[in-house]
């Protein structure tokens, strides 16, 4: 690439504020929509600094009313500007599916390519800290089901400020998935302009006996797990698609011709989850080459429960260990 | 029944002005009218919403607005994206599933869109369109472009979450827009009294500080002078207004569903405040012959002959069509 | 069973009709909520007669509003009734999904079972009416992924009748999915009183060569094609798996270990759909038995066209067919 | 600044009657003391609302209800459910997520449910439990069995489309429903002058026809004067009423968010108008003592320490509790 990159150490939230920041200033027609995101900065604090610098015409604020809220940020982007909105919990996009759903995924298509919806709707799992049932889950599993929206699912601060940069300049309502639990976690993030294109996944770290394909919070808990069964001589390959649509099967397939075993793993509960389809989808292009069925490391079918006790039921490192163990046969 | 106010209005009114809007609905009407035809002879599968008895609100409330002005409406939305301007044969093609369609023929009847004529979009889901045109508002605000959004929609629809959230939004930002209730008594087979407690819908609007107007909607001069008073107020910045037309509907919620009246009678309610002949019998008083207004129907005729036409002759949709489009890329 | 059953031939909105009516005839407290119910029938006329039966306390027409009308529906299943509430397309559980996922399905749940929701969401799936892609959506693949919340999702006026009787007898909320071109079809449906058990897939055909797990339209769909196929000496085992929600995987994967090759079909479309789920489960319960990778025919990823036109998106006997031929190397 | 209809009350209530709202307030306010103690110990995950500074809405209103009647209330609603009945015991397990929970443990600050004392559960989706009471109230009114069921919520949740959604369908229905709001200002940092453009939310209320009333919410007796006013317009099956109780937020809108006020002395404006010390000095007017009321303090410290100790001493949930429940077997 011949120039030179200077990195620094960021935190997820400030990769994606910067992200945010840096085409708020080159896109004069870009607005941000929600609640609290005004001089409060987003209830996790991922706007911090947006309002001063952008004022209240741009960095919205206001009533609590999600669904029109979407509408609005859906209206303003058939109208000559680049909406980003945040529900703040992905619990709450249940209030607005309608508009992400039946408005801005797919009046491209029925509008026949005359409506352009850039769009981009970011939200937060907030699977582990203990808010119980109506704040703990991870959803994104309905939205691969849309034909017309793409989504976004960031493990850390370097993807998270490529992809975001990279949903800015897409002309598609993109639903972007953050994580409570990642908003601290800090990388090298490059000083200079780059961005991460939307459907490759990234190896985070290569093995050879299991791969393991991890989403959100679980790309750092599984390299953790890779990094405790390294010791005991088990290789483990970790993969962050990164994006879900679209899914790039091709990197995972690679590795599954190499390993042969695939354990998939999220925070949503297992039942209807993303992982049954990144495993048909790998069973498409390997079929051949999987020496055991896939497994999935997820959520229990039941609803997260408050408190401490959501660790029983949302998964982790441990219970990736197990599960490479026992497909081992260890 | 004009008031003081429309009947200043309609003294202010060419009478080309005149003549014009009553070749809108007109076509309007005819339009609608083999649109029915189309779908009983089987070109049209799914379901289509016809706005016949309705035009007077579409003709009326378009005409007070610029080109450049953006509306949206729903999937009785035809009679609107005529008056704004769409064009008469891409809107009949899109109806019919045809590759020259506004939407290259995958919207059909309840998604049509003309993006050239301000038109953003009819839309097929009760209430969703109401915030859509409040953004759409928002962004005429935000880059001061000076336009004037409308959003048409229905008795029923004002029952929705979304309506209230939006009306209370647009009034507390003064957005340019005008909301437009088609009250027509019925949502399929509810009847208004059985989803509301107010004698009109309007007061809802009160209940956020929203400027608000009842008006007989069946009087295309009513409609327009309302509309006109709303359009000027939001392009002054002063905010949104709401308009509740009074309207009756057509024997029908839609070429599918009955619609259930009470009585067969009252499924022909429509005809005795039919605002055609009710602006045709205004326009004879004010001196526009009866010639004049018989040279525009038979315009109007022809034009929808010649969307029937184009229509009717226009290719299907490609299987590769049906593809596209589902991301730009 | 000794006793003599008595058949009529019904159609399968006349099977719901009529579980309707027998069991607001037995539960003064059953109610049921909606927009166009009343004296109207229903959209599509499931409800004909009830009105004049039960009077509009118990079928209580309403405003337009369905996530007020889910609400109440819940609000009245706690408090003593049992309540039924229509959603005329299956696209607009968008606009209840909060009631549907975050308090019917989670209540008895994070209530710590003080609560209980015998709550029935009727909607109808209406993917081959051409009604646009705001009307023609097969969103069940959404509900599996939500625990608490139960999905039955007949193909025939027999299975409609027998879940029908059981959901009005659960006392948990339970989507019921309809198919409008189901509606119309006929088959034998007792006279006395019967229920079909959630959780219990039906064999429709049985068949050597290759199984065929059908969803709703596509039952009718499969058999037609596995009649077509029978011609040419191809024999295809059809599986309704009626329930989604419990999912009987057991009699599914009993099918696959004697053909050893899968295809499942849906009417919604691929990405995301409960084919994945299916494939998972059975890849988890029959890995050794598979001959090859279990293939999908589902709706295309694309939102469903207008008109005329969805008939290229949706699936049909013809693609059953071909995905069978190419199977089997045909 | 109570009014005739307040004095009136008041003088109507027996002092033993007032000692023992005293009590009651006195007790929600250490309650919600002690959970923000718990949760600065980290003995509580994720989050918790002290409703602090708005005990006189709780107690108020629940005072003019029958054990029997139901209510329904947010995640801020820790008061309403001592009010009402429940055991401060069962709701400070629950707090803690221990197995002797109200609900086993597993619904935590935001999930309270106690239905042997009519309370049908708080909700920590914003406005998802308004149309819920008004089923709820529906089913008593079907049902006949001559119960109010009382919804409470706040200002942001006037916003969202469910809470007009039951308006409307409540005002129709002429249902026997309160719906409460406790307009504290703010949610969590919007404040109402940024969601709303007229003075007071009940206008909504006007806009759907509904009989509503604006409250001082931080007078326990005007509260309970204008809810017992509602009930009993409930009971008479005359239908819904909307009270709006203006009352000032606690200085965070959470032990997790800050809430944001302009500044200092705003998150401090709850002291100034302070329901507690306010109940307090009208009380001594009419005659309480001093040592009655100290008394009375006491035992609510009592309870809460009790219940902080049958807490802190109640096991956790065990793994399998956490799979039961699902499914009503
Ligand atoms: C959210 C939603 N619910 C239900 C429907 C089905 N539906 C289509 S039109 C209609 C009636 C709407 O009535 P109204 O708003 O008065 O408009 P009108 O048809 O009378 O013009 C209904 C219930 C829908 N399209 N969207
Ligand atoms: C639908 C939904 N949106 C957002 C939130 C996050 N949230 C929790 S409380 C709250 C503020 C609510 O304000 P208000 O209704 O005035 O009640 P208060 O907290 O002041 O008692 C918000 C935005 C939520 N829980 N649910
Ligand atoms: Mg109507
Ligand atoms: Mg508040």
């Amino acid at each position: 690439m011949g120039t030179v990159t200077t990195m620094r150490q960021l935190t997820m939230s400030q990769a994606i504020n910067e992200a945010l920041r840096e085409e708020m200033r080159r896109q004069p027609n870009l607005i941000l929509l929600g609640q609290d995101i005004g001089a409060y900065g987003g209830t996790f604090g991922v706007y911090r600094g947006l309002f001063d610098e952008f004022g209240p015409e741009r960095v919205r604020d206001g009533p609590l009313c999600e669904s029109a809220t979407v509408g609005f940020a859906i209206g303003a982007a058939i109208n000559g500007m680049r909406s980003v909105v945040e529900l703040e919990f992905m619990d709450f996009v249940t209030v607005a599916m309608d508009q992400i759903v039946n408005q801005a995924a797919k009046m491209h298509y029925f509008f026949g390519g005359q409506i352009k919806v850039p769009l981009v709707i970011r939200t937060a799992i907030v699977s582990r800290m203990g808010m119980g049932s109506q704040h703990s889950q991870s959803l994104e599993a309905w939205f691969i089901h849309v034909p017309g929206l793409k989504v976004a699912i960031p493990s850390n601060a370097y993807d998270a400020k490529g992809l975001m940069k990279t949903a800015l300049r897409d002309t598609n309502p993109i639903l972007f998935i953050e994580n409570v639990k990642l908003y601290s976690t800090k990388c090298d993030v490059p000083e200079e302009e780059y961005s991460v294109p939307f459907g490759r996944a990234r190896v985070m770290r290569e093995g050879s006996d299991v791969t393991v394909v991890a989403i959100s919070a679980m790309v750092p808990e599984s390299l953790a797990a890779a990094e405790k069964l390294g010791a005991q001589n088990i290789s483990v390959e970790v993969i962050d698609p990164r994006t879900l649509n679209p899914l790039d099967v091709e990197t995972i397939a690679q590795s599954v011709r190499k390993t042969g075993r695939v354990i998939i793993t999220h925070d949503a509960a297992k039942t209807g989850g993303v992982a049954a389809e990144i495993s048909q989808r790998i069973m498409e292009e390997a079929f051949d080459y999987l020496n055991a069925p896939i497994v999935r490391v997820a959520g229990l079918d039941v609803p997260v429960p408050s408190g401490a006790l959501h660790p029983m039921v949302v998964p982790n490192q441990q219970r990736v260990i197990e599960a490479v163990l026992k497909m081992l046969g260890r | 029944m004009a008031s003081g106010t429309t009947i200043d209005v309609a003294q202010s009114l060419s009478h080309e002005m005149l003549r014009h809007w009553y070749e809108q609905m007109q076509t309007i009407r005819y339009f609608e009218e083999q649109v029915i035809e189309f779908f009983a002879k089987g070109l049209i599968s799914g379901s289509t919403h016809p706005c016949i008895g309705q035009e007077g609100i579409a003709v009326g409330a378009c005409a007070a607005l610029e080109p450049s002005d953006l509306i949206l409406a729903t999937y009785r939305g035809h009679g609107e994206c005529l008056a704004k301007g769409a064009d008469p044969k891409k809107l009949m093609a899109e109806i019919l599933s045809r590759a020259t369609g506004c939407c290259k023929g995958k919207g059909g009847s309840m998604h049509l869109c003309d993006v050239s004529h301000g038109v953003l979009g009819t839309n097929a889901v009760v209430a969703a369109h109401i915030p859509i045109s409040g953004g759409v508002a928002l962004a005429c605000q935000t880059r001061k472009t000076g336009q004037v959004t409308a959003c048409f929609f229905g008795d029923g629809a004002s029952c929705e979450g979304e309506f209230f959230e939006t009306l209370n939004m647009a009034s507390l930002w003064k957005l340019p827009l005008v909301l437009v209730c088609e009250n027509n008594e019925y949502a399929i087979s509810v009847h208004v009294s059985k989803s509301q407690a107010t004698p009109n819908i309007a007061d809802r609007a009160q209940g956020v500080g929203m400027r608000n107007q009842v008006v007989e909607g069946n009087d295309v001069l009513a409609v327009y002078a309302a509309m006109r008073a709303a359009v000027e107020h939001a392009r002054e910045g002063r905010g949104p207004t709401f308009l509740e037309c009074k309207t009756v509907r057509w024997e029908r919620h839609s070429t599918f569903s009955a619609g259930r009246y009470e009585n067969a009678e009252a499924a022909q309610k429509w005809r005795k405040v039919d605002p055609i002949p009710r602006f045709k019998s205004h326009l004879l008083t004010v001196g526009i012959s009866e010639g004049a207004l018989e040279e525009r129907a038979e315009r109007a005729r022809a034009t929808v002959a010649a969307a029937a036409e184009f229509a009717l002759s226009s290719p299907p949709v490609s299987p590769d069509a049906i593809l596209e489009d589902v991301y730009e890329p």
